[in-house]
């Protein structure tokens, strides 16, 4: 608990770091690249709670992460083309206040993460992993082939949504809009797996049978944190819409998917802080790989092959095991 | 005499051409134990795992007070007052006694769906968690991880998370297995001092224990009950000599 | 007296000015896509457009290429790097419609100017154009206005048509459909990365029709030919020049040749400054240059005659500069028109096969100093 | 629409499933003994339709291509699978998804290092070229019909190895009890490498096979696999049998949906949009079979009751 914790601590404070370069450097491009890793991190945060505390392998969380944001997208644009969303049954109006939009990002994939939760969680294993697949690549399908919202040409909107009086334009205060929202939601899950229903997942995925026989039913534990799981994603979704001031189908497309299992994997799977540092490291190792060569795929999955068979639990794994041997020096 | 507790009649299922059990009829009354003894592989898991509804009968009810059960799922037949504890463990590793026991408690406490308050403040849950493991004897390695403690120890919490569900009928599968003798001894006592509270099923290979502690012992080979009674009645039943002893009279 | 020598003064200052920013280089940022399944066209415009500059012989430009991955997302991000802090003056060099109304609206209103060597979405051509975006290669629906002509003119009456259902598709097929007379004698929209066509092409052959026309870029086209050309159907196709690329056509082989494409340049369009642009190419990488390499080559070139009128500091001289598009051109006569998209002549071309390779030769004119649909629509 | 038209869009339908069914019986193999859940598969499809493009561009032959195309991939299964692979059988499902998706990654943009991003040149050999003349006055493509045979062929030999042969005893026993065989004295790593690389090169054979008709490039795979899982889901996984029903019923609901939903449309919105729409609905069509396949047989048509 203890190390999970410092080593938490340790991801958020390189990212406010490499934020704070970019501020006192004037390289504003380095707090574009914080403010998307901060957003990416928040992504994996949401899975992890699918993956890593719930123990249910997604591959379909692009999906979650699209639907956010082209919640985003869509509210933006009907808000500056002054054509209402809907008009029955009630009429509704498109908005540009982020707070909205994040509510509505945050329902949009909940909603949805619903019906595709229910149904993959009828299965389990293997199945669940090519089901949740299968699902986003069906709205992926739908998003490039609707026409309302642009289709595979994607949907801009120019101007970051607005908060308060904030400057959203504004690098710097949109990285530190992302990373503080960042923060809170790293404190919530903190605070989830330590709830009564953090609980209730551990033994879900550790042992399900058993949560049963204590009558409590594994699937409504599961699909809880699946739904939870989505909504976090959907806000990441909507705050990398706003980042770039577009959505497009690339963002429900299954490499998006494969990405956001990477940030957690890299990190360290079920450890609060993993996906925050695996998603630092994949924006830099793209940086650093992509100056390189531009076949700097090829590199990315080199690496990532042996990290996982290293089976070093990622950075956070690591974080422990140099911690341990300092800590049997000392002893 | 009390309305028995649970009733199970004409409980068959079978796997492919074996009958692991086959017509089963055995009640628990309240405030008995009622041992069920046999030889390896007589059935006596499975019985206990259609009881419980971990699997599904091929034909036969379960009644669990003077409710029909068996279509029911595993959580259902929980939530009405049913408890069990595993032949081999199940637990989760990375949590600890006391955990699992504030997650025994949790359904008849409100439930799971709380997000937002850490359990580590919900001060008399652990209160109430902490007297079940001392109850068992394991008050003082309540916040070590599962994965931390011994063979005998995670038997001991096992029965602490039964005790947690408030049961009216509990199932223990092997319960003092693998247990040192003095935690036998104490287990025997805890079963003792429970006997009033509900109906015990008590499924244990330990003759001494289950000739002490039954008030009721039935004996079951080949999937089938063959005997039923006291345990005097069971010493000189011939048929359960014969049978189960594998002795010729 | 007074008010002279101020006036002076600021003469003065202003030259001083103007050559303080003569000394400061360019800076083109190309973002394009370098890597993935799209590779080849950005790899081509690349190519053409710094062939331009290093030919056009002013050592005053710098460039900064970056790979968009051909995703909208990465291509924002490195436009906002570009912009922010390689301080870029002009960007080009995105290939894709999607990408292009990614970055193109945010980047001309942080006040860059925009050349496209290639996408060229309607949206950017309507109510919708700036004055510091230009597109140097054609408006989206061209070549797709031009087949129709061309469809018309060779006086098919029934036509199938086909195109993927995304918005370049449907854009493909409206664009047909405004310059083509005769009657439909279907029309589908396929899947977007279909690779098999058996099912389109049975319904080819049971319509009736007397032609067809098809704007599937990539493999998609590929494929389209191959089992097309295998199907036994007789009729003959028609489609914009994206499927008939110098690269893709060598892997289609045999069943592309003799199909008809339009586009409005060919490596055979005789005018000196084409002559020296594929000659110059093959030279410098060592294979024939594709029609984006042309954009790209035409791009640099655009840049380097409005560099010598006005420094881009200029915003207002550097634009109308190349608003005049003072440059020879490898598509021969070349002029903006109102919305900054060309004034060209779309020719149909077909394919052959010269040696051991596929290409195109010109065989038509389908439209003369066409502009596009949306231009008066634009107010700048 | 005419009866014959019809009956050739049931053929497309049965040659688009067929193809699925070489790239699915992979797949559920290596699932079904290993456990192991390869997001890869699609590259080897790929490293086929490479290889015979290569070799049929060096030597001109298509046979030899074929040849290569299997060997190449089954190469390319056995040294994946003994360099990478074998270490995660063990593993759980995560480990093998993202290994399995660095190695897509890997072989991508190795692929596209080796041969360009541009197409390779691949086409049908003269004498499959051209159509046949069917009952009923369809003209369907010979090599179309190859496609289908060979397909069918190939799922009767695998079905026979499964069923009839010591190496099927074995992988079924596999399937079955993994401890137990190993227990009984198989060589379980070499039954674990026959296996995979007959998987492998099954895919490469199905890539060189519909390149030949497509087009051969880089990331040709991915659309292909994510049907095969569909294939495999609605299947049931690890069932040869329930991977044939499946392929061919998705193919044949892929492409009569392409057909008939525009059409349908049609009836009551005018043409364009009735097109637009009708294709938009069959893209997400077998998406939709499998979810209701889900709903009703949560393992699949033919897999074992989770």
């Amino acid at each position: 608990m203890r190390r999970d914790l410092i080593f938490t601590l340790a991801a958020m404070a390189a990212l406010l770091a490499a934020g704070l370069y970019g501020y006192f450097g004037d390289e504003p491009f380095y707090l574009t690249l914080a403010a998307k890793a901060a957003i990416f991190g928040l992504a994996g945060a949401g899975l992890n709670i699918a993956l890593g505390y719930g123990g249910l392998v997604s591959l379909g969380h692009a999906a979650f992460f699209g639907i956010g944001g082209y919640a985003a997208g869509i509210l933006a644009s009907h808000a500056r083309n002054y054509e209402p969303l809907m008009t029955w049954p009630v009429e509704l109006a498109g908005t540009t206040s982020a707070p909205v939009i994040w509510i509505v990002a945050m329902l949009a994939a909940g909603l949805f993460s619903l019906p595709m939760g229910l149904l993959s969680l009828r299965t389990g294993g293997v199945y669940f992993i090519m089901i949740t697949l299968a699902f986003a690549q069906m709205l992926y399908y739908f998003a490039v082939s609707w026409p309302a919202y642009g289709g595979e040409d994607g949907l801009s909107f120019y101007v970051r949504n607005e908060l308060g009086g904030l400057q959203t334009m504004n690098p710097w205060i949109w990285f530190l809009v992302c990373y503080a929202i960042l923060a809170v939601v790293l404190v919530l899950i903190a605070i989830l797996t330590r709830s009564r229903f953090g609980l209730a997942l551990t033994m879900a995925r550790e042992n399900p049978l058993r949560l049963a026989n204590l009558g409590i039913g594994p699937k409504r534990v599961l699909l809880t944190a699946f739904v939870i799981s989505a909504i976090l994603t959907g806000l990441a979704g909507a705050l990398y819409a706003d980042l770039n001031r577009f959505v497009s189908p690339a963002m429900l497309s299954w490499h998006m998917s494969g990405e956001i299992m990477v940030f957690v994997i890299l990190g360290g799977v079920g450890r609060l802080g993993g996906p925050v540092a695996g998603a630092c490291v994949f924006i830099l190792l793209e940086q650093v790989l992509g100056g390189f060569t531009e076949y700097w795929q090829f590199l990315l999955g080199l690496a990532l092959i042996i990290i996982v068979l290293m089976g070093s639990g990622g950075l956070a794994g690591l974080f422990d095991r140099s911690g341990a041997k300092k800590g049997a020096a000392h002893g | 005499m009390a309305e028995p507790l649970l009733v199970t009649s004409g409980l068959s299922r079978g796997f492919g051409a074996l009958k692991a059990c086959d017509d089963v009829n055995l009640d628990i009354r309240a405030g008995e134990i009622h041992a069920l003894i046999g030889p390896n592989g007589a059935g006596k898991s499975t019985f206990v795992k259609l009881v419980s509804g971990e699997i599904g009968p091929d034909t036969g009810s379960i009644h669990l007070l003077g409710k029909s059960v068996e279509t029911l799922p595993m959580t259902a037949r929980a939530g009405l007052g049913m408890a069990r504890s595993f032949q081999v463990s199940a637990l989760a590793p990375s949590m600890s006694g006391l955990e699992h026991v504030v997650l025994a408690l949790l359904p008849h406490e409100g439930g799971v769906f709380h997000f937002l308050r850490p359990v580590a403040r919900e001060r008399e849950l652990r209160d109430r968690a902490g007297e079940m493991l001392a109850r068992v004897g394991m008050l003082d390695r309540a916040e070590i991880p599962v994965a931390g403690l011994s063979h005998g120890e995670r038997r001991q919490l096992e029965i602490a998370i039964a005790l947690a569900l408030e049961p009216r009928v509990l199932l223990l599968d092997e319960p003092m297995a693998g247990m040192g003798p003095e935690g036998s001894a104490r287990l025997a006592a805890l079963l003792n001092e429970l006997r009033g509270d509900m109906g015990i099923l008590l499924i244990e290979h330990d003759m001494d224990t289950v000739f002490a502690l039954a008030d009721r012992i039935s004996v079951m080979v080949g999937g089938r009950i063959v005997a039923t009674g006291n345990a005097d009645e069971i010493r000189s039943d011939e048929t359960v000599k014969t049978a189960y002893l594998g002795e010729t009279p | 007296m007074k008010t002279a020598m101020k006036g002076l003064a600021a003469a003065a200052l202003t030259a001083l000015m103007a050559t303080a920013s003569y000394a400061e280089p360019t800076k083109i940022g190309i973002i394009t896509t370098l890597s993935g399944g799209g590779a080849s066209l950005g790899v081509d415009a690349r190519d053409g457009l710094l062939l331009a500059l290093k030919k056009g012989g002013n050592d005053e430009i710098e460039t900064v290429v970056e790979d968009d991955q051909q995703k909208p997302d990465v291509a924002v991000q490195i436009a906002d790097k570009m912009i922010q802090s390689e301080k870029v003056d002009i960007l080009t060099g995105i290939i894709w419609s999607n990408l292009a109304m990614a970055v193109v609206p945010s980047a001309v209103g942080q006040g860059k100017f925009y050349l496209s060597v290639n996408a060229a979405p309607s949206q950017l051509a309507g109510p919708g154009c700036n004055k510091d975006y230009f597109s140097v290669s054609y408006q989206n629906d061209n070549l797709h206005e031009a087949a129709g002509q061309y469809a018309t003119d060779a006086g098919y009456k029934k036509t199938f048509i086909l195109a993927p259902n995304y918005p370049a598709g449907k854009d493909s097929l409206s664009g047909f459909k405004r310059y083509y007379k005769g009657e439909l004698a279907g029309e589908i929209y396929t899947q977007l990365g279909q690779t098999d066509y058996a099912a389109e092409i049975a319904q080819i052959k049971a319509s009736g029709a007397d032609s067809v026309f098809f704007f599937l870029p990539g493999g998609m086209g590929i494929a389209f030919m191959k089992q097309y050309a295998q199907s036994g159907a007789e009729q003959p196709l028609i489609g914009p020049a994206f499927s008939f690329d110098q690269n893709i056509l060598q892997a289609v082989g045999d069943a592309a040749l003799g199909v008809k494409n339009t586009a409005n340049w060919s490596k055979d369009i005789d005018n000196e400054a084409n002559k020296a642009f594929v000659e110059a190419y093959q030279a410098e990488y060592d294979r024939l240059p594709s029609i984006y390499a042309a954009y790209g080559y035409d791009t640099g070139n655009l840049i380097l005659s409005a560099l010598k009128k006005a420094p881009v500091s200029d915003a207002d001289g550097f634009r109308a500069a190349l608003e005049a598009a003072d440059f020879d051109s490898v598509r021969g006569k070349f002029s903006f028109g109102p919305n900054h998209h060309p004034i060209q002549d779309i020719y149909v071309r077909e394919v052959v096969k010269e040696g051991e390779v596929y290409t195109n030769k010109i065989v038509a004119t389908a439209m003369t100093d066409r502009d596009d649909a949306y231009a008066k629509d634009c107010k700048m | 629409m005419s009866v014959a038209l019809f009956f050739e869009q049931l053929l497309n339908g049965l040659q688009f499933g067929v193809m699925l069914f070489l790239m699915a019986a992979g797949l559920t193999l290596v699932f079904g003994v290993m456990g192991l859940i390869n997001l890869a598969h699609g590259s080897l499809y790929m490293i086929g339709a490479f290889a015979c493009a290569s070799v049929v561009a060096a030597t001109g032959s298509f046979t030899l291509g074929l040849v290569a195309s299997f060997v190449a991939a089954a190469f390319a299964g056995v040294i994946i699978e003994a360099l990478v692979l074998r270490r995660l059988y063990r593993r759980d499902h995560l480990d093998q998804v993202i290994v399995t998706f660095a190695l897509i990654l890997v072989f991508t943009e190795g692929t596209r290092w080796l041969f360009g991003s541009y197409p390779l040149y691949l086409d049908i050999p003269t004498p499959l070229q051209g159509t046949v003349h069917l009952p009923g006055g369809i003209d369907y493509p010979l090599f179309r019909l190859m496609i289908i045979l060979v397909g069918l062929l190939v799922a009767v030999l695998l079905f026979l190895a499964v069923n009839r042969t010591r190496l099927g005893v074995r992988i079924r026993a596999g399937e079955a009890d993994r401890e137990m065989i190993a227990a009984l004295g198989v060589d379980i790593s070499k039954l674990y490498m026959i296996v995979f690389a007959l998987g492998a090169a099954l895919a490469g054979f199905a890539g060189a096979l519909v390149g030949s008709v497509q087009s051969v490039q880089v990331g040709m795979g991915e659309p292909v696999l994510i049907l095969g899982f569909v294939v495999i889901v609605i299947g049931g996984i690890g069932s040869i049998g329930g991977a044939l029903i499946a392929a061919i019923l998705v193919g044949i609901t892929d492409t009569m949906g392409r057909v008939f939903l525009p059409m349908a449309f049609a009836a009551f919105t005018d043409p364009a949009s009735a097109n637009a729409t009708g294709s938009a609905l069959a893209s997400m069509l077998i998406y939709i079979l499998m979810a209701l396949v889900l709903v009703f047989r949560p393992s699949g048509l033919f897999g074992e009751k989770a």
